[in-house]
């Protein structure tokens, strides 16, 4: 059972307040997109065992979309943010490198 | 030779205190190649070795298992087995899967208390029942057996079924007679005793640590126990399909996620039938130890811990206590969660992939134990012959075309 | 036999004396009894038959450990399967009945099972029933499932009379267990400031401490228990709790508790039971240890109880399990238990020590009561047959040569104890062999860890491995500060109470008594009681190649019956192990699975029953429908009525009646639930035009045009009509269903991807009540209600105007869903009913009337509008319903344009919607297939098309039809086949214009 | 024009606190970006109060503010005068980007009346109801048992309770339900 705070009203909502709204940062391609770029839009996600960047709603809250990195593995979650965003925040990006060193997502990693 | 099973060997043996009984399966160490190599032991990566096996000749088969064999999934899940699905596809793989079901205990000379004891899906909405009469319509052109049945025969097949709940009542079923369970470790047990004796390699505690390629094509894989070569590898991990995808150099349109279940104390026999009541997302059998076996939701987010919320558990108890009350005055016993995928569409994907001669089974979602005979079977075909009538519909690239499978359209979930 | 004693008893009220039956029978016993020490007290040894073999059980525990003493609870209604006789409170009028045997508890058919015990060994059932196939399911499984199965079912038709509720607590640390260490930890964590929560599974506090002996700070445990838990209570940052056990831990310190209220005493009236969901920054889990059996042959009689069990019974319930009492043990604390009973004048015949040089100090205590002492001894087997008669002596490291039979009339047993672990492990908390104590214990390196990385369970005192009660108190403080600190408070008092104890001598880990035990004695040495598995049966799984201890443990159901294995995990795998010739680390251990006991379902659904089960959304007009005869649909928690019924009409009699009264003259139908969504912004025009597969940005202000939406995969989602309000605002309708989705929708949109735009939206649904004025007559009644020009210039089809009706304010849309000259009334819910009673006042002249959703989806049928999930499915896309006209060729973007141009949506081989007319005139079936040639790779029937609504039309006399076909638009006229459920019977159906009635629409345009 | 009908006709349940049903109450919906100084202006100038901050209220007589998320507000007031609320917002706002909406009608209002009204609220919403972590003057949207809803204390022993029109018989049931004094917990201090 999930606690995220919700970075608009600042609630500690537990999972029942919020609905989840998988992988976070997607980028859309509409038309003029080829079949390759669609599909991998739509439906190839990203499935780590660890470090993970992925989206909720405080559905039975404020409404609000937001963002959180959070450990398929573990469920720590190393902070949340607004989801007005194209990539995760460098500090929270090197506070996980402080505790998965190594990490990976997409095309971030420790070193970026 | 291994001990052939039955009323007369197990009689003997009590007569010699049971010293003469074999290892259902033998121990092995891995050979330095095999014609093809399964990845993971379970329901469905055993009996795709078992019908390479039957079906094509192919015995120079090693099944490579991280942890124990039957360990994932298959002894997690509910054991229902069913085939009244929508789509044609899934009717013909699913029903493939059930008939095998009814002689595997034959076929495998091992009891898996395949008990066609009957199906019902309620229907609670008129949305629900236009689905499942849709449904009925459908699987009569397929060649599976179900009917919509009204409420009063609803009721003479479980009588502790309330029709007439505040909220939802029940407005009919769709039938499925030859429907049922099975007894879920022994399927798995089941098939590696027979894929050993067949002289194919069961290797447990083996971890596939990476998949080795020369020129696009498969050649081997790295495991904790060393290199072992192959010319064609079949990936069945169900629950760890997208990380060792990644291994092979491919990705899967999948997500993992906790799916749970939970089982009562167990009392004498009240319920003779499978129920599944989508509207309110819960569904119930009876096991032969008398557990009433209760399946939950699905988490909505990435998980690999094996452990779900309890707000799920909390909707599916509450909701079958709204359809069966004496459930009020019965007591959980334990609850579990297991790692399942999920595709875009909700349906499995049996194909081939981008690294030649590499196969993938994967994304049952929360429907694999039913299926595992007829997924066997259709994954042998399609890796000695490269396509089968069975699996041909399930390949990657449906979701580039837009060619779903989706059965959420009738009702709700698919378990 | 098995006596009350004179004197005595912590926790008896002997001036309450009560009455309860079992098995019929009128018993006597007390207030604070159990059921198990009353059964034992009133000398009922046998209470239960074991699941297998259906053999005698005996009370084994004291406590929620307790495999055997299983029973039927309550009558009637209040009917309770499996109630553990161990923690069920004794209460006046008690109704208990045994389990698991047909016809009685004493002569039990099943007991055949017993009787060909070697032929069932683990795993039989693998084995036999093979041949003939359909002998499984009809002779085989039945008789398995009747013979298994324990506890009798509650009556189906009978409600639960009780009521249940949750409660949510957040505290800094929750403390489990309200034994000694429990409440010390609780002490120096409370003194520090945080919140503390103690919770206690019974209704005593202390544990065993009480019964055990020793002094704490001078005082015996009774009187510093009392002592410490009176400073707790008076702590405002503490709250502690009996009769509330701690079931399960979640993670991100979520832990679940059950508390039973009214168990004890039914006529206490409020909730039975209350499930906590407790968040707990840190969770001290003071659970205690289990003392494990010794497997040696007879150990399952009734009379063999665990050691620390009989001693429980003795001291605080005042109940000898026996006259003579024989203890056998592998370790010093059993001793105890001699003692008690020597100092209640029992007799102890002996007490066989397995390790060769025996105990300490408590053993020079025993001898010095005169108590017969064999070192380096065993038993053999245990003798009697529903009740111990004597015990065999023989050499512990020996075959089980019988040294002396030892009259005797119960056995008081340890093989030492377990931590209990559950609640570490429940979250993933690892755990480590200890040689010494033989147990697992946790490791503090593998905690289970929080939202922040951080450990979050703590295991204290027993639970923790410490075991005697210096260490106990030690490691409770000890593990109490290193809470406090991980929460980065002040530690308070550090302070160890003080302890005088006698010192214990080592355990000797005995796995198998005797060591060199042959098969006739392994075979009749019990691990799991209530499932009956023996030494033999984990050994023989072994041989088979059931290797990894989940395969052993489902392969002889070892730890699978209700106690979870509690007293039989660790004796199992140790058994295991040695069968392998491994370390029993190396075997590992099982995963513990939450709940730790059984907790009721009742308690999971808590309030959610009856009329609190689910909302029912309810419109402004929900009354007035329950009184005319609504026929009830849900549409989501929705109630929309199918129709209203009249006195002595069948449904179907008053669906026809709507739809003729509205085409002849007058209709009225409750359109509240429809999505109200309001967009407004200097982007609202470009955000709408992404929503929707049509231009919404150029429809003027004023008019109200029909929208479609699709999902990003090119699906048709929703529908409904959208109204130009002001140069920036818009007012779009969703489908019932589609309200809070469609919003959510947007917004997820706007905030994830289009943050930039300037747009904001709210929805509007509940603030209208919404009433459809249909008919020939609809402007005559409005006119009628005056204060608005409705006519056909002021207000053209597709356009709205704001003003008021009859005094309400109104906003009111010309649009139609049926074909009929028709009005869409939004006024605030406040004045709904008064709209609709106005008009139905007005409209008397006119027969106006209410009609349902059926009516409403035949009318819109016979016009052949789509109605989404009817036509649509979730596979359907625009295309293939006919609507390109509402899909803008103009825009280069909305959502799900990408998705349509895929190869698959582009196919001209899609089926496509069409009308289709039966030959006969009859009604297609709902759901039917139109089957073609052939069939395809897998031996299915070819299909080319399904029908997707179909309806009897009163205003056309015939069945009619709309259907998805293949290339059905280039098919009219054609005919084709569909088939009826059977598969085999075929209906022939016309491919038509899927417009039925009015084709050019000039009803709705007068 | 009508007398405005309230969901449940001022429906009353006296238990461990009062449970009663609201009249009819003016409530308009701001939807806006609330830290933008041209819309607290506006704000401050029609209604004559600041915008609270986040999860706050502002209260004077009758009226009221609650602070819904960082661009969305509801001002309560008497139920006749929010169209002309909405009005006068409307042109107090002018050009700034902002939506004004009367939803008087969309939901229900309910007051809980008695000190046991926390332990009421903490068996249906998963929030800490302790005195020190939930204080008078914020307003907390979250669910109460299976839908959405918001409530505020005035004071210890006053709390109002908002939810959607339609569910306002199960919320008023469920809150009965909680009130019920032979389930009474007395669990926080008072």
């Amino acid at each position: 059972m999930l606690i995220l705070t919700c970075p608009y009203c600042g609630v500690a909502a537990e999972e029942t307040e919020l609905a989840p709204g998988g992988e976070a940062h997607l980028t859309r391609f509409g038309p003029g997109s080829d079949d390759a770029e669609f599909e991998s839009y739509l439906f190839y996600r990203e499935n780590p065992k660890g470090v993970h960047f992925e989206r909720w709603r405080h559905a039975n809250g404020c409404g609000k979309w937001f963002h959180a990195a959070r450990c398929t593995n573990t469920l720590e979650v190393f902070g949340t943010y607004p989801a007005q965003t194209t990539e995760p925040p460098a500090a929270l990006r090197e506070a996980i490198s402080a505790k998965r060193p190594g990490w990976s997502w997409r095309s971030f990693s420790e070193e970026t | 030779m291994k001990n052939h099973y039955s009323a007369f060997a197990v009689a003997r043996e009590a007569l010699r205190n049971h010293t003469g009984w074999q290892r259902a399966w033998r121990r092995a160490q891995p050979k330095a190649r095999y014609d093809v190599i399964i990845v993971g032991a379970g329901g469905h990566g055993l009996a795709t070795a078992y019908y390479l096996g039957k079906r094509f000749g192919i015995t120079n088969v090693a099944v490579l298992e991280k942890g124990w064999l039957g360990g994932g999934n298959t002894g997690r899940n509910t054991t229902i087995i069913r085939s009244n699905y929508l789509q044609d596809p899934s009717a013909a793989i699913y029903e493939k899967s059930r008939s095998l079901y009814e002689t595997l205990s034959q076929d495998l000379n091992y009891n898996v208390m395949f008990s066609p004891r009957g199906v019902m899906m309620l229907a609670q909405t008129e949305h629900e029942v236009r689905g499942y009469q849709r449904t009925a319509h459908a699987n009569a052109l397929q060649g599976v057996k179900t009917e919509f049945i009204s409420p009063r025969q609803v009721k003479e097949l479980c009588p502790i079924i309330r029709l007439d709940g505040p909220r939802y009542p029940v407005l009919g079923a769709l039938w499925q007679e030859r429907g049922g369970t099975a007894r879920h470790d022994a399927v798995a047990w089941g098939y590696a005793r027979a894929c050993s004796d067949m002289g194919m390699d069961i290797i447990q505690q083996c971890e596939v640590t990476g998949v080795r390629s020369e020129g696009g094509r498969v050649v081997g894989v790295d495991t904790t126990k060393g290199a072992i070569g192959c010319d064609k590898l079949g990936i069945v991990v169900a629950g760890h399909s997208g990380v060792m995808a990644e291994k092979a150099g491919f990705r899967l349109p999948i997500e993992s996620v906790a799916l749970q279940a939970l089982v009562s104390e167990p009392i004498k026999p009240v319920m003779d039938v499978v129920v599944m009541a989508n509207t309110v997302h819960g569904y119930m059998s009876q096991s032969d130890k008398g557990e009433m076996v209760i399946g939950g939701g699905a988490d909505g987010y990435n998980n690999y811990t094996q452990r779900g919320s309890f707000h799920h558990v909390e909707e599916t108890v509450r909701a079958l206590i709204e359809t069966f009350p004496m459930l009020s005055r019965l007591k959980m016993l334990r609850w579990w969660g297991g790692i399942v995928d999920m595709t875009g569409d909700r349906s499995p994907i049996l194909s081939k992939t981008p690294l030649e001669g590499c196969f993938i089974n994967c994304g049952w979602g929360t429907g694999g134990f039913k299926a595992i005979p007829g997924s066997g079977w259709g994954m042998a075909e399609l890796i000695a012959k490269g396509h089968s009538p069975l699996t041909d519909a399930f390949s990657l690239d449906r979701f580039r075309e837009g060619r779903f499978i989706d059965e959420s359209v009738a009702a709700g979930v698919a378990h | 036999m098995s006596i009350r004693l004179s004197t005595g008893g912590r926790f008896l009220n002997r001036a309450r004396p009560v009455r309860f039956s079992f098995n019929g029978q009128r018993l006597p016993g007390f207030l604070g009894d159990t059921l198990a020490s009353a059964l034992l007290a009133n000398d009922q040894m046998m209470v239960g038959r074991s699941f297998k073999y259906h053999r005698a059980r005996g009370v084994v525990a004291s406590g929620s450990e307790e495999p055997n003493a299983l029973v039927n609870l309550g009558s009637g209604n209040r009917h309770e399967p499996n109630q553990r006789a161990t923690t069920t409170a004794l209460f006046d009028g008690l109704e208990a009945t045994s389990q698991n045997h047909w016809p009685s508890l004493e002569f039990d058919i099943g007991v055949v099972n017993n009787a060909l015990m070697r032929f069932l060994p683990a795993g039989f059932y693998y084995k036999m029933f093979i041949h003939p196939r359909s002998f499984w399911k009809h002779i085989y499984e039945p008789f398995i499932r009747q013979s298994a199965g324990l506890g009798k079912a509650p009556a189906p038709e009978d409600q639960d009379p009780d009521t249940y509720e949750h409660f949510y607590s957040f505290v800094d640390v929750l403390v489990v267990g309200g034994g000694v260490a429990g409440l010390q930890a609780a002490l120096s964590a409370a003194q520090s400031g945080v919140k503390v929560m103690v919770i206690e599974q019974s209704a005593h506090w202390g544990g065993r401490a009480p019964v055990d002996g020793g002094t704490i700070d001078g005082m015996d445990p009774d009187a510093w228990v009392e002592k410490t838990l009176n400073t707790l209570k008076s702590m405002p940052n503490v709250t502690v709790h009996t009769r509330l056990m701690g079931a399960g831990v979640y993670d991100h310190g979520y832990a679940l508790a059950y508390e039973r209220l009214s168990d004890h005493d039914p006529d206490k009236g409020g909730v039975r039971h209350r499930l906590w969901r407790i968040r707990a920054a840190r969770i001290i889990a003071a659970t205690g240890a289990l003392e494990r059996p010794l497997s040696f042959a007879g150990n399952d009689l009734p009379g063999v109880m665990l050691a620390s069990a009989v001693r429980d019974y003795v001291v605080n319930y005042a109940t000898a399990p026996g006259q003579s009492t024989v203890v056998v043990t592998n370790n010093d604390d059993a001793y105890r238990t001699a003692i008690v009973l020597k100092n209640a004048g029992l007799d102890v015949p002996a007490i066989i020590d397995a390790r060769p040089e025996g105990g300490g100090a408590l053993m020079e205590e025993a001898r010095g009561l005169g108590i017969r002492i064999e070192t380096g001894r065993g038993i053999a087997r245990v003798r009697g047959l529903r009740r111990v008669v004597s015990v065999q002596l023989c050499e512990q490291d020996g075959d089980g040569a019988v040294l002396e039979d030892i009259p005797c009339d119960a056995v008081a047993m340890s093989g030492g104890w377990s931590p209990v672990v559950h609640l570490w492990s429940h979250c993933g908390g690892k755990l480590n062999w200890n040689e010494a104590g033989a147990f697992f214990a946790p490791d503090p390196d593998r905690a289970p860890t929080d939202q922040t990385g951080a450990p979050f369970v703590y295991c204290a005192g027993n639970a923790n491995g410490a075991m005697d009660l210096k260490t106990v108190l030690q490691d409770a403080v000890e593990q109490s500060q290193n809470v406090i600190g991980s929460l980065g408070c002040e530690s308070g008092d550090a302070s160890v109470p003080s302890v005088a104890q006698t010192q214990e001598a080592p355990l000797l880990p005995v796995w198998l008594m005797p060591a060199q035990a042959p098969k006739a004695l392994r075979s009749k040495a019990w691990l799991d009681y209530q499932n009956d598995v023996k030494v033999s049966d984990v050994q023989l799984a072994a041989q088979e190649g059931f290797e990894s201890v989940e395969h052993t443990k489902r392969y002889t159901t070892l730890g699978m019956a209700t106690d979870q294995g509690k007293l039989s995990n660790i004796n199992g795998l140790a058994t295991l192990s040695k069968a392998l010739g491994e370390d029993i680390p190396a075997v590992g251990t099982t995963t513990f699975r939450p709940p730790y006991t059984p907790i009721s379902m009742g308690a999971i659904a808590g309030e959610a029953r009856g009329a609190l089960f689910q909302p029912v959304r309810k419109t402004p007009l929900h009354d007035w429908h329950e009184a005319h005869g609504a026929v009830w649909e849900p549409v989501g928690q929705w109630r929309r009525p199918y129709c209203f019924r009249r006195d002595g009409e069948s449904t179907q009699d008053a669906v026809n009646r709507e739809i003729t009264a509205t085409r002849a003259s007058l209709g009225l139908l409750d359109a509240s639930t429809l999505g109200k969504i309001v967009v407004k912004g200097p982007d609202a025009g470009r955000f709408l035009d992404m929503m929707y597969t049509n231009m919404m940005s150029t429809l003027p202000v004023g008019k109200c045009r029909y929208g479609l939406m699709c999902s990003e995969n090119g699906f048709l989602s929703d529908d409904g009509v959208v109204a130009r309000i002001d140069d920036q605002t818009w007012l779009c309708h969703t489908t019932t269903g589609g309200a809070d989705r469609i919003h959510a929708h947007m917004e997820e949109w706007l905030q994830t991807e289009w943050w930039e735009w300037k747009v904001w939206t709210a929805n509007l649904t509940e603030q209208y009540a919404q009433i459809a004025v249909v008919g020939p007559q609809a402007r005559t009644v409005l006119e009628t209600l005056g204060g608005l020009d409705v006519s056909k210039e002021a207000l053209p089809f597709m356009h709205w105007v704001d003003g008021t009706l009859g005094g309400l304010p109104v906003r009111v849309y010309r649009i139609s869903f049926s074909g009929e000259l028709s009005y869409e009334i939004a006024t605030p819910a406040s004045h709904g009913r008064a709209l609709w009673d106005r008009l139905l006042e007005a409209g008397a002249a006119f027969d106006a009337t209410p009609y349902g959703t059926e009516a409403l989806h035949v009318m819109r049928a016979e016009k052949g509008f789509i109605m989404i999930g009817d036509e649509t499915d979730g596979t359907v896309i625009p295309q293939d319903l006919g609507l390109h006209w509402a899909i803008s060729k103009k825009k280069d973007d909305f959502l799900g344009k990408r998705a349509q141009q895929r190869t698959h949506m582009t196919d001209p081989d899609r089926w496509k919607l069409v009308g289709l007319e039966t030959l006969d005139g009859s009604v297609l079936p709902d759901g039917a297939y139109a089957v073609a040639e052939g069939r395809n790779a897998n031996g299915q029937r070819n299909t080319e098309g399904r029908v997707t609504s179909t309806y009897h039309s009163p205003t056309l006399g015939r069945g009619i039809a709309m259907g998805l076909v293949h290339r059905g638009p280039d098919r009219m006229g054609e005919v084709i086949r569909f088939a009826r459920d059977d598969g085999e019977t075929m209906i022939e159906a016309r491919i038509v214009n899927p417009v039925f009635f009015d084709p050019d629409g000039e009803k709705q345009n007068v | 024009m009508s007398e405005p009908m309230t969901a449940l006709g001022g429906a009353v349940y006296d238990g461990v606190v009062t449970v009663r049903e609201a009249p009819a109450t003016g409530m308009v919906l701001l939807r806006a970006d609330l830290s933008d100084s041209a819309v607290q202006e506006a704000v401050r100038a029609v209604i004559g109060l600041s915008v609270p901050g986040q999860r706050g209220t502002a209260f004077a007589g009758s009226t009221g503010l609650l602070w819904l998320s960082p661009d969305e507000m509801i001002i309560l007031g008497s139920h006749a005068e929010s169209r002309a609320r909405v009005a006068a917002l409307d042109d107090a706002l002018g050009s700034a980007h902002a939506l004004v909406c009367d939803v008087s009608d969309a939901r229900a209002v309910f007051t809980l009346e008695g000190r046991g009204l926390r332990e009421i609220l903490a068996k249906l919403a998963p929030v800490d109801m302790a005195p020190d972590r939930f204080a008078p003057g914020e307003v907390r949207r979250t669910r109460l048992a299976q839908v959405a809803a918001a409530f505020w204390l005035r004071d210890e022993a006053s709390a109002q309770v908002i939810c959607f029109r339609s569910v306002a018989q199960y919320v008023f049931d469920l809150l009965s339900d909680a009130a019920d004094p032979a389930n009474e917990l007395r669990h926080f201090p008072r």
